[in-house]
């Protein structure tokens, strides 16, 4: 009863965010001052061109039918038509998404795989060196910008060392060994950047497991330090940390699309960047909106996720 | 020999600070009971964690902890695991957090259980459930696949002496355990600790600011005031002819029933001033 | 004009918890005189606090009505609730709680002077006056004004709230767990405080506490609570010494007495 | 240890602000104009980090790149400061569906970070650093919002205030003297963290030449530019890097150690 209730909620949550950054995405393009099919154009265009074009992708229509239209579309999975190329935006995601996707996903990994252990180190050791160097050290990596930390990884690995390839992209199915290599520095500058940000929070949670009464309570039954944390506290930290994780799908998403253009990869960022400098503003839309329901989505499912960790959350269900 | 003796034991946490605890010394023989009162930050609790070995890094720690012939305070962090939750145990003031949320009582029974005596699944579960049964929790199966969220106050507080005796320690080390529970839910959960610790024959150390639970469980007294032990006797002795005058102030000014409702209530500063009569 | 402070009836209390609905309190009567010291007890969960706070007006009932010396106070619009909140005072459990660590403890106790509902009643009193004034009630030095909560001890704490709560000159103080909080050397202070105020100001007082003794004490009529109702009153003495439910009576045998030899409350040791 | 933090976080910041404030009355060489004969000289006592690929003077667009590092953190996190800060309060003081409204438009405003309204305000008005602002300043309204709402449920579930409202305190004196210097120390260190996400977004935006435009320079769009030299002057790429994680840095240590400075929790503890 509970469960399913806040199942639906978190759903609830889901809907009413997706239509409202919808209804954002689609004011900024439409309804703000200045005009679609202008923007288009271009500023020497004729004004008959411009109300042909109007006319042609529906602009002379209510503002309320274009979006619900635009909207209606979305939700089948049409993201619109690029009007310089004629392409379905669909069609020009799909091949880049492969890239994007490997890079958001091996970093998430890696600043999980990164973090965790070393948020757990942190917060045992907290009052001896240890601890404090792995905090120091966080604190100057969160003060790193992402593409500078790629380029400076690009002047040792590539420039010094010419162990990588500076930039570009090979796809798996082509040659994985080279498809590997072109990855590596990109997944690894995004993965310690983020473990950066990550492991504050790691600490913090686990942190909070030590002042627990039961972490005492497993210390006073004859855990050591080390394994009462990992019995009692993993479990209990996740259930924290699930949030942030859920909360940092996006800004890994958005580390994505700059480490993209810093090693100039082909993913979803560079053709967000073109499209912005050719003021393909369809394509800009579509593309972005494909990402907030992608964040979206997955910040549903990492929340579910939580509903599964924490007893207290699933006992109803069984209660009853 | 007694079971645990502490001697001269001082404690203090960083370096401007007062010590929590200032040359400390008392002595506990195999099967006693021994309450500890004093107010808030009278040295209580870092007396029992002292015992415990489960200061926190910083304090700083001088004197002798002697617990069954072991000198805790020069174990190792492995060497006082050993002890703790076998030679020693704690039951603590809240049984609301001191729980893990996340596991079935049952199971964090079983594994001090395991821990210590590396007993298989199968008995252990038994052993368990019969422990369960021992403090008074009716239906223990049922209470042994339970998470903590799901059982009141009192059913919590059991399982925590449950965990406590479940290895037959011969110390068990209670700190305010009954304070955060409703009066009818502390006196069934006082008479079962007596039944429990009678039954096991474990040596206890009693904490609490409540003379008169103190009184309901133990036979010797210690009575603390900032981190110094000012008075120690036995129940009957300490209570009817309380010699120390804070000691004599606590007395008068706990026995609230015997006063007639509205009069003038004795305060401790009837009989004792802080910084005059020391 | 009535003769009667407080008249509830058939007060009921619901919460909506994560879907669930809890009954805090369930059709409770009370009559409360004027000058009448009651104390209601309780175990946690008994609905003791919402009792309290629909009668000072803090919350309002699911159903049922209150009246404060003869008038409807339960859908009282809150600008109208002047003379209510001038002549009914609480004090909290927790001083570190019901101070808050930011603002001087002149400016804590002189906040009720303050309000713009109160004015009205309030017309002619000097607030640096009252201050001394009401310092002076709970036996604090004038310069504790200056200073800030965090300064002083628990008891101290407890004293600057009973202050606060006197500076409107109120008819009725309602006291909720006052002393449970303080250490056994200051309860008795702040409980002989409350005694000689209540006498010396001629207040009225609602005492709630999940201690028997302290209700004892302080008050001369006696309600116990269970689950949300009220399930035996009467005058202190006569509750106490014959407790017509079972449930009074388990409640006054758990209280904890100080066991000088064995045998004398014939326990199992 | 915690003091030093809030020391060097004081120190970090002050030369950002020194910073900007020389590059009013003085800089080296002008920032602005091309000098083709000078182009990528290395650092040396004329050109002290050099000059980059039109010949300019490095340490001058540094300079000048500091101002608008403090222009879009300050205009930002204001923005999103006034906004963000009354509606958590206000969600946290009224409750019921005014919280739920408040928190349901955090939470699509939360769906789209700060790069990607940059994105769509950019293909739509071209890219400046009027949008840089907006975006980084609209997408930080959620984190303000919440840190309000935050504190105003702990505060409001505190027993002064119920002692407050006992004694006829009003809404606004509740807000005004109990919600608001209770929660103003957590708003500080979130304004200070909130400056420091600001000078990282900036950072990014302008590098992905979605902000200020050239030839006005930013630490971020100088990287830009620094990386078509990668590998004949590779310091140049360094330089502006450094001058962003030292104001980072800066923001953050000031945040956390002003985080421990204001606790009184933390201060009674040894």
């Amino acid at each position: 009863m509970q469960l399913a209730g806040r199942i639906l909620t978190r759903l609830g949550v889901f809907a009413i965010s997706l239509v409202g950054a919808s209804v954002l995405i689609f004011v900024i393009t439409h309804a703000l001052p200045g005009d679609v099919a202008q923007t288009l154009l271009g500023d020497q265009a004729t004004p008959e061109a411009v109300a042909q074009l109007r006319a042609e992708l529906g602009l002379d229509r209510p503002l309320v039918v274009q979006y619900l239209d635009w909207f209606g579309h979305v939700l089948t999975g049409d993201f619109g038509v690029s009007h310089l190329s004629g392409d379905a935006v669909v069609s020009l995601l799909l091949p880049r998404l492969a890239v994007t996707m490997w890079l958001v996903g091996f970093s998430m990994i890696g600043s999980l795989l990164l973090a965790i252990p070393a948020g757990m180190l942190a917060a045992l050791k907290r009052r001896s060196w240890q601890g404090i160097v792995v905090s120091a050290t966080a604190q100057l990596g969160m003060a790193i910008p992402v593409f500078w930390g790629g380029i400076l990884a690009v002047m040792v690995f590539a420039v010094w060392l010419r162990w990588l390839p500076a930039n570009g992209y090979v796809p798996l199915t082509q040659n994985p060994g080279s498809w590997a290599a072109h990855l590596v520095m990109p997944v690894v500058t995004l993965s310690v950047v983020q473990a950066a940000v990550l492991i504050r929070y790691v600490r913090a949670a686990f942190v909070e497991v030590l002042n627990e009464d039961y972490y005492r309570t497993a210390r006073s039954v004859g855990w050591t330090p080390m394994r009462a944390l990992l019995r009692h506290g993993l479990r209990n930290a996740s259930i924290s940390l699930v949030t942030v994780l859920g909360l940092q799908v996006s800004s890994v998403l958005v580390g994505a699309i700059v480490v993209e253009s810093v090693f100039n990869l082909p993913g979803l960022g560079s053709l967000l960047l073109t499209a912005v400098s050719q003021r393909d503003l369809l394509v800009v839309q579509g593309t972005v909106m494909f990402l907030v329901l992608a964040v979206l989505v997955i910040s549903a499912v990492v929340d579910f996720s939580y509903l599964l960790i924490d007893p207290r959350q699933r006992a109803a269900r069984e209660a009853r | 020999m007694s079971l645990l003796d502490v001697c001269d034991l001082s404690v203090t946490f960083g370096r401007r600070h007062r010590p929590a605890l200032d040359g400390v010394c008392f002595s506990l023989d195999a099967g006693c009971r021994l309450g500890v009162i004093g107010e808030s930050g009278s040295g209580k609790t870092v007396t029992a964690l002292a015992v415990m070995g489960l200061l926190p890094e910083y304090a700083r720690v001088s004197g002798k902890v002697e617990l069954a012939g072991h000198q805790i305070t020069h174990l190792s962090e492995a060497g006082l695991a050993r002890l703790r939750g076998d030679v020693v145990t704690m039951v603590f003031q809240e049984p609301m957090t001191a729980l893990d949320p996340t596991m079935r009582v049952g199971r964090q029974v079983a594994e001090v259980l395991r821990l210590h005596a590396g007993t298989e699944s199968g008995p252990a579960r038994a052993a368990v459930i019969n422990m369960l049964g021992e403090v008074g929790l009716e239906d223990p199966e049922r209470v042994a696949d339970a998470y903590p969220h799901q059982l009141s106050g009192g059913q919590r507080q059991r399982v925590s002496l449950a965990m406590a005796l479940i290895n037959a320690p011969d110390l068990v080390i209670c700190d305010e355990p009954t304070t955060a529970l409703d009066v009818t839910v502390q006196a069934t959960v006082l008479a079962k600790l007596n039944d429990v610790l009678d039954a096991s024959g474990a040596a206890c150390l009693f904490i609490s600011h409540d003379l008169a639970v103190v009184s309901q469980v133990c036979d010797q007294v210690a009575v603390m005031l900032d981190g110094r032990i000012v008075e120690t006797g036995s129940v009957a002795e300490l209570f009817a002819r309380p010699q120390h005058p804070y000691t004599q102030g606590l007395v008068a000014t706990a026995r609230l029933d015997q006063t007639i409702p509205g009069q003038r209530l004795p305060v401790v500063e009837d009989f004792y001033r802080p910084g005059v009569s020391r | 004009m009535s003769e009667e402070l407080f008249r509830a009836e058939k007060l009921t209390r619901r919460y909506h918890n994560a879907g669930r609905e809890v009954v805090a309190l369930s059709e409770v009567d009370l009559q409360l005189a004027p000058g009448a010291r009651l104390g209601i007890v309780g175990e946690s969960g008994s609905g003791k606090s919402t009792l309290v706070r629909l009668l000072a007006g803090l919350d309002r009932p699911t159903s049922g009505r209150v009246w404060f010396k003869g008038a409807d106070i339960t859908a009282l619009p809150e600008r109208r609730r002047g003379f209510l909140r001038s002549s009914v005072q609480m004090v909290f459990q927790d001083p570190r709680s019901s101070l808050n660590p930011r603002m001087r403890v002149g400016d804590i106790i002189t906040e009720p002077l303050r309000s713009r509902l109160l004015r009205p009643q309030l017309v002619g009193v000097d607030h640096r006056t009252r201050l001394t004034e009401v310092l002076a009630a709970v036996d604090l030095d004038a310069d504790a004004a200056d200073r800030y909560p965090h300064e002083f001890s628990g008891g101290q704490r407890q004293r600057i709230a009973i202050a606060r709560a006197l500076a409107p000159k109120p008819e009725v103080l309602i006291a909720d767990e006052p002393v449970s909080a303080l250490d056994v050397s200051v309860r008795a202070q702040v409980l002989n405080l409350l005694t000689d105020l209540v006498a010396g100001q001629g207040l009225s007082l609602i005492v709630v506490s999940h201690d028997l003794l302290v209700v004892r004490h302080l008050c001369d009529e006696l309600a116990v609570m269970r689950a949300g109702r009220i399930i035996e009153s009467g005058p202190t003495d006569q509750v106490y010494l014959q407790p017509k439910t079972e449930y009074t009576a388990a409640l006054l045998a758990a209280i904890p007495r100080i066991r000088t030899g064995p045998g004398e409350t014939g326990d199992s040791r | 240890m915690k003091r030093a933090q809030l020391i060097a976080g004081v120190v970090l910041v002050g030369v950002v602000v020194l910073a900007t404030v020389v590059s009013l009355f003085w800089m080296p060489f002008d920032p602005l104009r091309v000098v083709p004969g000078q182009r990528l000289l290395p650092p040396g006592p004329v050109h002290w980090l050099g000059t980059d690929g039109f010949g300019i003077d490095i340490f001058s667009r540094l300079l000048l790149g500091a101002r608008s590092v403090l222009l879009v953190g300050i205009i930002s996190v204001g923005l999103a400061a006034v906004v963000g800060i009354p509606l958590g309060m206000l969600a946290g003081q009224a409750g019921g569906w005014i919280d739920d409204v408040v928190m349901r438009l955090s939470d699509v405003v939360y769906a789209l970070p700060a790069l990607l309204l940059a994105i769509l305000l950019a293909s739509v008005f071209g890219a400046s650093t009027v949008t840089a602002m907006v975006s980084i300043g609209v997408a930080t309204i959620p984190a303000f919002a919440r840190v309000a709402r935050a504190g105003t449920l702990q505060v409001m579930a505190a027993d002064y205030v119920l002692a407050a409202r006992a004694s006829g305190t009003s809404w606004w004196g509740v807000a005004w003297r109990h919600v608001a210097p209770n929660i103003a120390p957590v708003l500080g260190v979130q304004a200070s963290v909130g400056f420091a996400m600001a000078i990282l977004a900036e950072a990014a935006l302008s590098y992905l030449g979605l902000a200020t435009p050239r030839p006005n320079p930013t630490w971020g769009n100088m990287l830009r530019d620094a990386q078509d030299y990668i590998f004949v002057a590779p310091l140049q790429a360094v330089w502006p890097g450094l001058a962003i994680a030292m104001a980072v840095l800066g923001f953050n240590l000031l945040g956390d150690g002003l985080r421990d400075y204001l606790d009184p929790r933390l201060r009674e503890v040894p």
